[in-house]
């Protein structure tokens, strides 16, 4: 009987093709187009401490094989997302397929929206997730994602006040993302979620000018997914913790080649933006190649290739 | 879903006109809603590119693109037959309630894409349209209009001269104004509609990634009660209201 | 008259359209595929103190929109890089088209490799410029792109031992990239040349194994366009030296976002392996875009974006 | 140059022939030389496909190809008339004496691509041909042939048979071995007639980003006087003397 249940700490997930936060939106908005029961689980787009704008436009630049995105963490804050938002995502995700993504500019600001969350919708989502790339009011943008004693006291004061799986999603940027992820290792989160988006720029030929309002976003979507694949590789031999790979994945091909670098599970990010049943067709693919390799699980496959 | 390409005709020298076979998709769409097409099965150019349906007819409906970058250069080599992926109808269109009788379309360049299938059923429903154009050298755009006979065709030579064509065509009697066209353009729509005191909606573009409402990409400015906040060209619009857009003002 | 002659420091070229080393073999090879004299000039595969075999196959993967390549540096060393190269290279450029890359372990390895190549052939070619990606034998790959002291030491050396211009190609990998390339300007070099090539990983998905046989390459081509630009873009507001830009340049509109961003002139790398005569496409599209824009010269939009 | 498709045929469930009128490409090509096709006109996939010379006849030139990947997919998609983007003829090809009069090609699944425009200029120049087959459970392969009666053709089941089977060949008296397929079936084969004494040459792939000899991507470990060394499968070869492939060593 093949299995393609995938455990990530104490969590555990139908299948380990999960929508990334941002590209998912809050996963009702796609009913129409996908099957969404085929989600091993849905990250929901981060909720802040605040209600945020969001970045000036535009925030869309198209470059290669990929996008430059400068959003801003843009959403209506925790009253509006627990109050009228999370009903909605209940109605269209299971349990076991809801996870809610949090950001804070202070480790209390973290703690205080992982205890909301877990005291409102505890019984009703999967896992936490702490993303570590908001801007730090002192320390600005991506401080709990570069500094190793502060990603270690975000996780720790985060584990001992919720029982919920937790998982840090951090960007591998930084020169020192390994030692990062070891800290994260020690405080004991359950999955290590990267997001392996490097900065980039655009210029507009036209108007002469960054394309994109912020001028400097993220690279996402397949450009960048060789060097997320090293980055995976590389923390695979670091650190014991399951990883989630995000960073380009659009076809079942590149889901499992994240898995033979050292992926437990993927998330998919803007492939969805293009082809919005795009996880449905990842989770088909995976499936069948288990069946064609007679293989009784992919837990086999995970950093395969270093062996 | 697929729509199959059954026509393709130039219509001026960087403007064609597509028609589409694509059932579903024809009978759902009204009048300001988009379709997100996808230019080839490659990861290059990567995005769907969002155009605005031009019209509809039947089972079929059709665009006008004009070609300005990668993508809408591709299409032009598209050859009828050839099956295009497509995501549509999307967002929210015009709306006009049933006892406005006399419209004022203004469209922009290629904008007047959006303003076609607008009219045409302002007119099934036995509406009154004028059409005012701009900018007039752009005007063997409307060689791509069905029905040019059923409507009042008036055109400004460009910006500068459009404040004072719209006044003219309002001082006739207008219910309400829509507009499409270039952002510089639709700012001044607004403003002459709003001294009027003539509703007026207006067809937004933003760059877009999914056009959907699950990226948050296609930001526009919205004025409300609490200040200003941004909302999706894709889902909320592309059709906004005049008076909610903001056009320049950061938070 | 428009002129889209292109200074360099003290070196002066054709056209602002360089072939990258490394991807434009001994230019010889490609007289059959495109008018040579188009190219503003071309920098020659690196020659390295001594011989070199080059790196385990396979050597290339593609990768989307660009590949991973793990040279390792192949070629035959200087003294046949002098006596057998070399004639042929002159028999194919003009003087004003040929710039020498060498790379040594050590700073004596280059100063020697430099004062060889001026003995030599300084009469007949137009610049020297220092591979600074070669591995040093006390202090790893990349040191002189990485130590900003060694960087100054190196070129100041270099540059009071020969009197050809001198442009330095360095990778803007490190998190120091800036404070590496500031110390570069006070050395005084002509041009600071930038690779922009991260490092990346592909599994074969057969094989279940890296698909290079390095298992790590340096990733080029379109897909990292933006970042490249993000760092010409940084460069241009830290340095006064000129910037050339190598990075993904496939079209004219790319060598023009490159200038606009700051740089003065553009090195067309892996673009030349799917397209031989793409220098010659990108030399014309700019004449035409200066035509159509009635530009006299392309130096007004060198950084043009920032201001 | 471009190269217009003119035939397209399903030779097995995932190999075809494709036949292309290209006058100056057809003429100037020998065998064992290769081309490199660009897939489509955009990045993805970024590099050309070095494929074999199968065959040429006039003005015409055919590949037979294997479906594996992304390109070698994307190219069943395309229909005769369509005008593909070819670099080409390159490579050294195959070569022998005029004093050689038999020869053995030693083929290993669609690595018999190489071989038959081989095999056609040999007969022309009055030759005798066998072709050695492996594994035979490819044999549908051998349908591209267009002149099969005139070789005498022999297969082998699998690797482990290879080795009896191009003994009892060569027993028949072969001046010369051609050989091109996997690594593994051509160290096989070089291994055999170099027992036999039997002078042997291997058409070797490598994965290639330039094809013309510009990237040194194409390595090849060559045995040497001075030791190991690097030749380029794409300019060098793809054909080398079986004596001086290293299959194994390192530096
Ligand atoms: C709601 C909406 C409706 C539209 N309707 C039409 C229409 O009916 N007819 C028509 O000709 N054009 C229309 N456009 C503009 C059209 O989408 C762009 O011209 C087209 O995407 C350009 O693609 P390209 O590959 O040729 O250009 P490129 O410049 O290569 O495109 C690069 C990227 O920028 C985006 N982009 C470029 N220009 C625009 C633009 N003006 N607006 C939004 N995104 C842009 C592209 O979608 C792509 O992501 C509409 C845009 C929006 C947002
Ligand atoms: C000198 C030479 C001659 C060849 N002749 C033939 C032929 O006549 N018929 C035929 O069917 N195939 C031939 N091949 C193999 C053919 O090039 C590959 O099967 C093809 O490139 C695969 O492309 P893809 O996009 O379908 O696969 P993908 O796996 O998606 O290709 C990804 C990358 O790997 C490269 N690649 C994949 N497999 C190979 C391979 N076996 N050898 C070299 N590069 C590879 C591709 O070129 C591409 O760069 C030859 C290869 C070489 C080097
Ligand atoms: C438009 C956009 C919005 C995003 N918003 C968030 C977010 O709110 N929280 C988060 O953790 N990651 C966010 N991300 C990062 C993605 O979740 C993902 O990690 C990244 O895009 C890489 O995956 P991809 O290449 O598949 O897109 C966003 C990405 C994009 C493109
Ligand atoms: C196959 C290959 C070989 C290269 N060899 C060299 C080299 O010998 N010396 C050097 O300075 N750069 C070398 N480079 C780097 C290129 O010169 C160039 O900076 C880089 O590829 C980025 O440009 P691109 O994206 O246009 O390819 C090499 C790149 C490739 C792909
Ligand atoms: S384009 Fe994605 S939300 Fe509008
Ligand atoms: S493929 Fe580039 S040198 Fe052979």
């Amino acid at each position: 009987m093949k299995n393609i249940k995938t455990k990530l700490g104490q969590a555990e997930f139908r299948n380990p093709v999960l929508g990334a936060s941002g590209c998912t939106g809050y996963a009702y908005e796609l009913e129409s187009y996908t099957d969404l029961s085929r989600y091993g689980a849905v990250t929901l787009k981060t909720v802040t401490y605040t209600p945020r704008h969001g970045n000036h436009p535009e925030r869309i630049a198209e470059v290669p094989a990929g996008i430059i995105s400068s959003i801003g963490l843009q959403n209506p804050g925790p009253d509006v997302f627990f109050d009228d938002t999370m009903p909605k995502v209940i109605d269209a995700l299971d349990r076991d397929q809801i996870i809610v993504s949090v950001a804070g500019d202070t480790i209390e600001e973290y703690v205080e929206l992982c205890c909301r969350t877990s005291q409102r919708y505890g019984e009703k989502i999967a896992a936490l997730e702490i993303n570590a790339a908001c801007p730090n009011v002192r320390f600005g943008v991506g401080y709990f994602s570069r500094d190793p004693q502060a990603a270690f006291d975000l996780i720790e004061t985060v584990k001992s006040a919720v029982s919920l799986p937790v998982f840090f999603k951090f960007n591998t940027n930084f020169e020192n993302y390994l030692e990062v992820a070891s800290a994260i290792d020690e405080a004991g989160v359950d999955a290590l979620y990267t997001s392996n988006t490097p900065l980039g720029l655009k210029i507009n030929i036209r108007t002469r000018r960054p394309a994109i309002g912020n001028v400097v976003g993220p690279i996402c979507g397949p450009a960048i997914r060789p060097i997320g694949m090293l980055r995976v590789w590389n923390l695979y031999q670091k650190v014991k913790m399951p990883i989630i790979a995000s960073g380009g994945v659009y076809t079942w091909e590149d889901a499992l080649e994240y898995m033979l670098a050292g992926a437990a599970a993927v998330g998919v990010g803007s492939a969805q933006f293009v082809q919005p049943d795009v996880v449905k067709h990842i989770v088909d693919g995976l499936e069948r190649y288990m069946e064609r390799e007679s293989l009784d699980s992919l837990t086999s496959l995970v950093g395969a290739a270093h062996r | 879903m697929l729509a199959k390409l059954i026509e393709f005709r130039s219509v001026t020298e960087r403007d064609a006109l597509y028609v589409f076979d694509c059932p579903e998709l024809a009978r759902a769409a009204s009048p300001g809603q988009i379709v997100e097409l996808k230019i080839n099965d490659c990861l290059d150019p990567f995005l769907r590119r969002p155009l605005s349906i031009f019209d509809v007819e039947g089972d079929t409906f059709s665009l006008l693109v004009r070609t300005v970058g990668r993508g809408t250069e591709y299409m032009t080599r598209w050859k009828p037959g050839v099956e295009v992926d497509v995501l549509g109808p999307l967002g929210k269109g015009f709306s006009w309630s049933e006892k406005e009788e006399t419209f004022a379309l203004v469209g922009g360049g290629v904008g007047m894409a959006s303003l076609n299938f607008l009219a045409r059923r302002l007119l099934e429903q036995g509406k009154q349209v004028h059409l005012l154009f701009s900018p007039k050298r752009d005007s063997q755009l409307l060689n791509a209009l069905p029905q040019p006979e059923r409507m009042d065709i008036s055109f400004a030579e460009n910006r500068t001269a459009l404040p004072a064509a719209l006044n003219a065509l309002l001082a006739k009697g207008i219910d309400r104004v829509f507009c499409c066209g270039p952002d510089g353009l639709m700012e001044i729509v607004a403003k002459t509609s709003m001294a009027n005191n003539i509703p007026c909606q207006l067809s937004m573009e933003r760059h877009m990634a999914c056009g959907i409402g699950i990226c948050l990409g296609c930001a526009i400015a919205i004025r409300t009660e609490q200040g200003l906040t941004y909302k999706k060209a894709c889902k909320d619009g592309p059709v906004f209201e005049a008076e909610e857009v903001s056009f320049h003002e950061e938070h």
